[in-house]
C-alpha cells in the first residue's frame, strides 16, 4: 500500500476501538447503491522506478529546444539555490500560515515578498499573490469597481498593448459581475496605443488598463494615458513584468498620480516555464485601496512579549470571513512560488535584477539586427523594445515556424491567428540566456528556410 | 529564536555575483521610460541567501516535519517522487506556447490525467485548467449560469449553500452574479430537506454541497437532495474538498452532480506550498460538457492537442494565461500512477479508519464529538464549549497548545455552527502511533488545564514568538519593510 | 566578486582595524620573489548560467544508455527521497560532527547506520564508512594484522572471486607496510575458489579474504573456507555486496565461528554510479577487534541531564589524538553517502531490500536466458549466480562492446584483459531497473551484431 | 528536542511500498547459501523517512544555517550549482567502467580540472584519485618512497614532520612504512632551522609541510626550509589543507614542494558532508610524474581517455576501486569555473582579509593572541590560558557557549602545542557584520564567566541535547542499537 503506514494488526486494532468489524463497516451509513466496486480507467500502481522510467523518456521525448518565445513567459535563468531551497520540505508541505506562531517562516517570506514588490512598483501595499498575471488583471479590473464607487460605469478601458488573453481571462472571470472591457485602437507605426482616440472616448471607463511593456514589447505612453484616465474620474491599472521594473519608471510614477492599481505575471522572478504553470500574480495598490484588494495580506505585529512577528491581517476581507460579501473567493493561492520569487529576487538584488533587464533587451537587440538583415524580414514597430519585437516576414508564420521547430528552434509566437491586420507577424523574444551563437543559429535557419522557398 | 529581514542584511554594493549576467551595453530605452529611482531589493550574497531562508524555513511546521491534522485540507504525505519528476528539465522548461509536437509528452500525461479524474469522480469530462479550488468553484457556477443561459432560462440567479459551507462558495456564487440563499444543517448533520423543498424554484441556477460535508458526515439523503434540486430545474455543484473521503468508493458523479471541483492539492498529493499552488480541475456531467473552459487536452489517434475556443465554442472561456497550473497537474498525474487503481479505495478507506479511530479515542478520552451518532468520515468534529467554560480552554487555546505539544493544530472555529470547534483530519498516511500521540497530547493539555485553568491563554510557549496581537496587526497596518 | 560579500566600504574599514593600508600589505610576510601575478591556466569566470549550459551540454553529450554493467557497482533505482534529504543544507555542509551537541543529526543518523550495518553483517561494530570497497578492504587487511598479533604472516590469502581492483588497492596501500597478497586458483567449472589448493598452503596467512558474492556472481564455498582458515590461525575477511545479505548469509554466520571482519562497498545502497564515485566502503567487526577498527565510530552515551546522546567515540584509535601510532590515517570519510545509504535502507527495510535483491537475480536469470539462447553464447560458470554472471562470446569482447554501446547499449564488463584465460569472457548484470524490453534490446542487438559477422 | 531512533518507529509488516520493486519469482539459489535469520532494518513508511531525517537534519549546525569558523577545515560556503550540475543524470547515472566514447562531457571536464589544480599549485602533473586528504598524503608519501627506491636509494625511510602538523601526517608516514621525525616550532610559529639542519641525513625520505602552517602564520623561510631537506637529498611534500590562504598568490610549486595534495572540499568548496566526502587530488614536480596514483585523464587530440597501468608503469597504483570521488570532483571543477581566473586570487585575500580583521577585533578586545607579532594567514589562534586559569572558562567551555550564542565553535586543542587554543577560520564567504558579531558573542561570554565563573562548564544549554558524557561512551560502548 504506497503511502499508507498500516500493518494488519494495527487495523485489527483501531476496528476494535472503534467498535467496526470491517473497514468496509466505516462506509455503512452511504447509500449500498452508490458504492462501486471497481475503477475501470485508472490503471495499476506504477512503484516510483516505473514511474520515473515512464517521465523521464515523457520529458527526453519534449526535449530541450532553442526558445525565442516570450508573449508573456519568458525563459530566464533560475539560479540553483531558488528551487533547493523552496522545494524544502518545510516550505514545500506547509498549509497556508493561518497558525502563525508554528509558521513565522511562510509569513517572513510573504512579508519580504510584499516589501519586494511595493518597492518595484512603487505603491503602499503587496498581497501575498493571486493565481497568474492574466487572473490578476480580472481580479484588479473587479478592485477597481468596487473602489470607484463615484463612477458607475462598469466599462474597462484596455490600451491597445494588453495581452489579448488577459483580456480574454478578465473577461471569462468578471464578465458575470457586468463589466465590459475595450481596447484603444494601435497606432500602427509605433505599435502603441493611439491616444487620438483618447478624445473620441465618450462615457467616462471605471478604470483603464495599461501594459509596459506591452504584449508586443514596445513602451506604452503611460504618462499621457495615466493622466487622460485620472482626469476621467477613471483608476489607472498597470500590467507590468517585474524584471523590466528594475528599469522601467514604476507605476506609481506614471503621470501626476500614479497608477493605482499594479499587477502582473510573476513568472520571471524565478519560477520554470513549465508549460505555463504554477506561476503567479502579483499585485499592488496605493493606500486607500487597500482593504479593496483581493487574497491574503501579512503583516508585521508583536507578540505577548512584545517581539516583533508575521500574521495574516485584513481577514475581514477573505472568503472565511466575509463569505459571500468577500473581495474575491481566492483561498489557495501560489504561496511556493512566491518563496522562489523571492528567493530570486534577494540573490539578484536590484542590482543584478537590473543587468538581466539589460541584458535581456540588448539580446533582444543582437536578434532583431540578425533577423532582419535577411532579405524580406522587417521590423514592425518604430521606437524603443524591451526584450521582445514584432517582425514581418516575407511568407505565412506558421509553417515557417514548423520548419524551425523541427530544427530545434521555438522561432516566436505567431501573431497572424489574434492580430490578422498585421499580416505575416512574429513576436520574437531573447533573454540574457540567449549566446551569439544561439542567436546565430537562429538567424542562419531562418534565412535557409526562406531562401529555399 | 527569530531571524532578522533580509533587508537588514543588505550592505550596499554587495551582490551576488554569480547570479548576473555580464554587465550588458547600456539601455536604448529613452530616458522618459526609465525610473529614477532605486528599489529596494536587498543586496546580500548568495550564503545570506541561502542561510536566511533555510532558517525561515525551519521555523515553519510543515508535513514533512510535523503531524498537521487540519480539518478539510487533507495534508497528507506529498511523495518526493512528485516533486522530482514534475522538474525534469523536459518538462520544467517547455514554454507554454511551444508547439505541440514539442510537448506530446506533456500532454500525454495530463490526456491521461484528465481521463483518470474522469473515472474517480463518474463524470463526462474534465478541464485541468482551474488554478485553485475556488477557481474550479468558479468555473463550475459559471458552466452552471452558461447552461441555464443557453437554454434560454434567464431567470436562474440563486445558488442555494448549506450555512456550513466553505467561505469559498458563497464567495464564488457572488463573483459569478448570483445569490446565495443559505440552508440550514440539522442536528445530525444531514440537510434540511424541508427548508431545501422550499428554497428551491424557478430562480434557482444550482446547489452546492460537500459531501462528506464540512461537518465531516455524509449526507444520507443525497439521492432524494438530487432529486429534489433537479426536479426544479437546478444543478449540482459538487465541492470537491473532501473528496479523499469517498475516492474508489463512491463518485460524485453517481450521486447526481452535474459538475464538480477536485482540489488536487488535496485528494491528489500535490504539496500546499505555504498556500498554493493548487489546482481546481473541473469534472462535468454530460450536460455541461459544451461548457468547459479551455484548453482541454485532445487526442487525435495518437497524437494530443489543446482544443481551443473553434473546438469548444460554447466554453465560459479562459481562466488562466495559458493552461493552469500546469507542473501542479504533472506532480498529481505522477501521484495518481504511483497510487493505482487499488490504491485510489484504500486511499479513502484508510483515512476514514484512521478518523474514525481518532474519534473514538479521543471521544472515549472525554472529549464531546459535535455529531456523536455519527460516523465520521475522513474527518470530524469536537466542541471544547465545555472546557471553554469550565477549564478556560478554548478551541483557539487548545489549538496553540498542540503547538508546543509538537501538532499542528486542526482547524478551528469552522464550520461556523459548532461552537469552540476542532475539525480534525488526520489522512491515510498518518500512523496509529502518531494518532495516539495526538490523543495523548490533547488528554494532557485538558490535565494541565484542570490544575491552572486559563493557562493556555498564552500558550504557545515554545515557538519562534508567542502568541501575537493580531488585532494590532490590522489596525496599525505594516505590511511592507520601508527603509529608514 | 562570486561568493565574496565584502564592498569596498567594508573593505577599507576593515583594513583600517587591522592597521594595513591594502589586502596586499597582508601578505607581507611572504618573500616577494614567490608572490605572483597572474593565473596562467585558470580561464575567466563563468556565471552561474554559463557554467549550466556547458556541464547540461557536456552531462547530455554522455548520454544515458541502457546499463550492464556491473564489476562492483550496479545500478539500483534510488528514491527520490533519498538525495532530497540527504542534499539539505544541514547534512550536505555540516562538517565531521566534533562538537557533538551541535551535530547530533548527524550523528544519530551514523549512529543508526552503524545499526544497519551490523545487523546485515550479524556482527558486533560498524564504523562510519571508510572511502569505498576496495580501500575497505586494505584497511582491513591492516587491521587483521594489527588483531592477529600471535600469527607473525604478513601474507594475505584472497579467495579466486576477489575484485582483481581490490586487491591492486590493497596492494598500493597496504603494501608498503611489507603485507603481501596471494590468489587462490578458480575452479573453472563453478567460478570459485578450488579447495583442493587449501591442502597445497604452505604457511598460514594471517587472514584470508573471501568475496560473496564472487566478482563473476558465483557464490563461494564460505563455510568451508572460513573454517579451514580460523583451523590455521587466519582472521576471516568478508567482502560482500550489502544488497545481496538481504538474502545470503551473513559474515557473522559463516562457518563455525563466522567472519571476523566484513568489509565491501556501500554504492548499491542509493549511491548513483557517478563515474566511479564519491561511494562509501563499510567495515564490520567482532567485539574483540572493535579497538582496531580504522575510521570513525558514533556510541551513544547520555548528557549532563541523563538524556541520551551521540558522540563520536574511540577517538583514541585516530590520527587526530594517536597520531603516528594511530589505526589508520583516515579522517574524512564518506559522510554524506552514508547518510544516502541509511535513508535508503530506512525507505526500503529488509523487505523492500530482499526484493530489489530477488528481483536483480531474476533479472539476470531472465537476461541469461535470453543471450544464451543466441548462437555460440554459453554461460561459463555453473551453480548459482546472484546478480552478475560471465559469458563466453564465440567473437572478441571488445569489438563487440563498441558495436553495442554505438546502439546505446553497455554491454557489460570485458574480462579478457585482467583474465585471459577465460578466453572470451563477457561479466554480465542485471539489476531490478531493467525491465523485459531492455533484455530484448540487449538480446537483439548482440544476435545482430554476432549474426552480421 | 531530540528524535527516536528510527528503530523505535518501525513496525513489522509496514513498509514504503513505492519503493520496492514488484515481487519476483523465488530465488534459484540453494538454501546453504540463504540467512536464516531476519536483519533489523526499520520497517516504516516514506512518511516516516522523510519526516525522521528532515527533523536530525534540523539538529545539525552547518554552514548554510551558522557561521562555522573551524580551523583547518575552510567552511566557506558550498554554490548550489556544483551539486546541481554534478548531479546532473548523464553524470549521476555514468558507469563508472562504461566505455571513454559515453564519457567525453565527463572526461573533458575532468582534463581541465587537472590543468587548473596544476596551475594554481604550479605543479607538473597531478592526479584526482585520492579520495580524501588523507589519502592524498598516503599517495604523496608512497611517490616519495617510490621515487628514492626507483632510484635505488633504499635507505631513505624518514618522514620528518613539525610538531604542530595535522595527525594525518604522522600517521600517513606509519602507513608508508616510514618513521616519523617531529621538528619543534620556535616561539613565532616557524620551524626551527636548526633543528631541521641537525634532523636531515641519508636515512631522510622527505619532509611533510603545511604553508601557511597548522598554526596560522606563512613560514617565512621555505626557500631556506627546500634547500636543507633538498641538499639533504630529501623530497618536500605540501600539505593543502591550508592552500585557501595562498590561493592565486603563491604557489607551492614555486616554493620548491615535489608534492602536495589538495583538499577540494577545503579550497574549493566541494561539501564536507557531515563528514566527507571530500578529495585529495595529488600535485606533482617533475620528478614524481612517473610515479602518479592512477588512472589520471589524458588527451589525444579532441578526445580523452583513462591513462592505466600501461601508460604510467611506475604508477604507485591505484588507490580507489574506481577512479575517485568523480562526483566531488565534478563539484570541484564547476566552482572553478564559475571563480575563474581572478576570483582564485581573491580568494586568498579576502580569507586573509577576513582572519586578519578578526584577529585584530578579538586582541583589542582583549584576547590573547597565541603569536601576537604575526601577521594571521586565514586563520590564527588566541589562547584562553588566562581565562581558563581566572574565570574557569576553558577553550572547550567557550567552544560550548559559542554554540548558545548560534556560532559553531572553532577548532579546539589543535594544534596541541598552544594551551587551551582556538584555532579560528573565518573564510572569504563571511560578512563583516557575521565577524562582528562573533566578537560580540565571545566578549559576552567572558562578561558572563567574569560574573559567574565556571558557568560555562555546563554549557550548551540550548541544545538538543546538554553536554555528553565522552568517558561513558567509550567505557560502556552501545554502537548500535539492539532489538529488545
Amino acid at each position: 500500500m504506497p503511502f499508507i503506514p498500516h500493518t494488519d494488526d494495527e487495523v485489527q486494532q483501531m476496528l476494535q476501538t472503534i467498535g467496526a468489524n470491517r473497514i468496509a463497516d466505516l462506509f455503512d451509513e452511504i447509500p449500498k447503491e452508490l458504492l462501486i466496486d471497481d475503477l475501470r480507467g485508472v490503471p495499476d500502481a506504477l512503484s516510483e522506478m516505473e514511474i520515473t522510467r515512464l517521465m523521464r523518456e515523457r520529458a527526453a521525448r519534449d526535449g530541450s529546444p532553442l526558445c525565442f518565445i516570450g508573449a508573456g513567459a519568458y525563459e530566464h535563468h533560475i539560479p540553483s539555490v531558488v528551487w533547493d531551497i523552496t522545494t524544502r520540505g518545510e516550505f514545500y508541505s506547509a498549509y497556508t500560515p493561518y497558525q502563525a506562531e508554528a509558521s513565522q517562516g511562510t509569513l517572513q517570506t510573504i512579508y519580504e515578498f510584499q516589501s519586494m514588490i511595493t518597492s518595484l512598483t512603487g505603491l503602499y501595499a503587496s498581497n501575498a499573490s493571486l493565481y497568474d498575471g492574466a487572473s490578476a488583471l480580472a481580479e484588479a479590473a473587479l478592485m477597481a469597481v468596487r473602489s470607484n464607487r463615484r463612477n458607475k460605469s462598469r466599462r474597462v478601458l484596455l490600451a491597445s498593448g494588453v495581452n489579448r488573453t488577459y483580456r480574454k481571462v478578465a473577461e471569462a472571470i468578471a464578465g458575470s459581475q457586468g463589466l465590459t472591457f475595450d481596447e484603444l485602437p494601435l497606432e500602427q507605426a509605433t505599435g502603441v496605443s493611439d491616444l487620438n482616440a483618447l478624445s473620441a472616448e465618450g462615457d467616462a471607463p471605471v478604470a483603464v488598463v495599461i501594459q509596459q511593456p506591452t504584449f508586443f514589447g514596445t513602451l506604452e505612453r503611460i504618462d499621457e494615458i495615466t493622466n487622460w484616465a485620472h482626469a476621467q474620474g477613471a483608476l489607472v491599472i498597470a500590467v507590468v513584468n517585474p524584471t523590466s521594473l528594475s528599469l522601467l519608471k514604476a507605476p506609481a510614477q506614471w503621470g501626476e498620480q500614479g497608477a493605482d492599481i499594479a499587477c502582473g505575471e510573476g513568472q520571471p522572478l524565478g519560477v520554470p516555464l513549465s508549460s505555463g504553470g504554477p506561476y503567479f500574480g502579483f499585485m499592488a495598490c496605493a493606500e486607500k485601496l487597500v482593504r479593496q484588494m483581493p487574497g491574503r495580506i501579512v503583516g508585521r505585529t508583536t507578540d505577548l512579549d512584545g517581539k516583533p512577528g508575521f500574521t495574516l491581517t485584513l481577514q475581514a476581507r477573505e472568503q472565511h470571513i466575509r463569505r459571500s460579501k468577500a473581495t474575491s473567493n481566492i483561498c489557495t493561492n501560489q504561496g511556493l512560488m512566491v518563496t522562489a520569487a523571492t528567493i530570486y529576487m534577494s540573490l539578484l538584488g536590484h542590482g543584478g535584477l537590473q543587468q538581466v533587464a539589460l541584458r535581456s533587451e540588448e539580446r533582444t537587440r543582437a536578434l532583431l539586427q540578425r533577423l532582419t538583415a535577411i532579405d524580406g524580414v522587417t521590423l514592425v514597430f518604430s521606437g524603443a523594445h524591451f526584450h521582445e519585437a514584432v517582425l514581418q516576414l516575407p511568407q505565412a508564420v506558421a509553417p515557417l515556424l514548423d520548419k524551425l521547430a523541427a530544427d530545434g528552434i521555438l522561432g516566436g509566437y505567431d501573431l497572424s491567428v489574434e492580430y490578422p491586420e498585421l499580416g505575416n507577424a512574429l513576436l520574437v523574444c531573447a533573454t540574457e540566456t540567449k549566446t551569439d551563437a544561439d542567436l546565430d543559429a537562429y538567424a542562419t535557419a531562418l534565412g535557409r528556410h526562406l531562401a529555399n522557398d | 529564536m527569530t531571524e532578522a529581514l533580509i533587508f537588514e542584511k543588505s550592505r550596499s554594493g554587495r551582490r551576488a555575483y554569480a547570479q548576473a549576467p555580464s554587465n550588458a551595453a547600456a539601455s536604448s530605452i529613452p530616458q522618459n521610460f526609465l525610473r529614477t529611482d532605486q528599489p529596494c531589493l536587498p543586496e546580500v550574497s548568495e550564503l545570506q541567501v541561502v542561510r536566511h531562508f533555510t532558517r525561515l524555513s525551519q521555523l515553519n511546521f510543515s508535513i514533512d516535519t510535523h503531524f498537521y491534522p487540519l480539518g478539510s485540507c487533507t495534508m497528507k504525505y506529498n511523495p518526493r517522487a512528485c516533486n522530482t519528476l514534475a522538474l525534469l528539465p523536459g518538462f520544467a522548461g517547455r514554454h507554454p506556447l511551444g508547439p505541440d509536437s514539442h510537448g506530446q509528452g506533456f500532454l500525454e500525461s495530463m490526456y491521461e490525467l484528465q481521463e483518470m479524474l474522469k473515472a474517480v469522480t463518474g463524470m463526462q469530462g474534465v478541464s485541468l485548467t482551474p488554478m485553485a479550488g475556488a477557481q474550479g468553484e468558479l468555473a463550475g457556477v459559471a458552466m452552471i449560469r452558461a447552461y441555464h443561459m443557453a437554454r434560454g432560462d434567464t431567470g436562474r440567479t440563486e445558488i442555494i449553500v448549506p450555512d456550513a459551507a466553505h467561505g469559498t462558495n458563497p464567495a464564488t456564487a457572488t463573483m459569478c452574479g448570483c445569490t446565495v440563499r443559505e440552508l440550514p444543517t440539522d442536528a445530525d448533520g444531514d440537510i434540511d430537506i424541508a427548508a431545501l423543498t422550499a428554497a428551491v424554484g424557478p430562480k434557482t441556477a444550482g446547489i452546492m454541497l460537500t459531501n462528506p460535508s464540512t461537518v465531516g458526515v455524509f449526507e444520507r439523503r443525497i439521492m432524494q437532495v438530487a432529486k429534489i434540486v433537479h426536479d426544479a430545474g437546478g444543478l449540482l455543484y459538487y465541492d470537491g474538498a473532501n473528496l479523499n473521503a469517498i475516492l474508489g468508493k463512491v463518485r460524485p458523479g453517481d450521486m447526481g452532480f452535474d459538475v464538480i471541483h477536485m482540489n488536487l492539492h488535496k485528494t491528489f498529493s500535490t504539496p500546499h506550498g505555504g498556500g498554493g499552488p493548487g489546482s481546481g480541475a473541473v469534472g462535468v456531467g454530460k450536460r455541461l460538457l459544451p461548457f468547459m473552459p479551455l484548453p482541454v487536452v485532445g487526442r487525435d489517434g495518437d497524437s494530443y492537442r489543446w482544443l481551443r475556443e473553434a473546438d469548444l465554442p460554447q466554453s465560459i472561456g479562459r481562466l488562466s494565461g495559458f493552461m493552469g497550473n500546469a507542473g501542479v497537474l504533472l506532480r498529481a498525474y505522477v501521484y495518481m500512477r504511483m497510487v493505482g487503481r487499488d490504491g485510489m479505495r484504500r486511499i479513502a478507506e484508510f483515512a476514514t479508519l484512521n478518523a474514525n479511530y481518532l474519534q473514538a479515542r479521543l471521544r472515549d478520552a472525554g472529549f464531546r464529538l459535535a455529531f456523536p451518532k455519527r460516523r465520521a468520515s475522513h474527518e470530524f468534529i469536537i466542541t471544547l464549549k465545555g472546557e471553554a467554560k469550565s477549564l478556560q480552554l478554548t478551541a483557539m487555546d487548545m489549538a496553540k497548545a498542540l503547538l508546543d505539544h509538537g501538532f499542528h493544530a486542526p482547524t478551528t472555529y469552522f464550520p461556523l455552527l459548532v461552537p469552540e470547534c476542532l475539525l480534525i483530519e488526520p489522512t491515510e498516511t498518518e500512523s496509529q502511533e502518531a494518532l495516539d500521540r495526538f490523543v495523548d497530547a490533547m488528554i494532557s493539555i485538558v490535565e494541565e488545564a484542570r490544575l491552572e485553568p486559563g493557562k493556555h491563554k498564552n500558550a504557545p510557549f515554545t515557538m519562534p514568538v508567542r502568541r501575537l496581537d493580531d488585532v494590532k496587526a490590522a489596525r496599525q497596518l505594516d505590511l511592507a519593510w520601508q527603509q529608514d
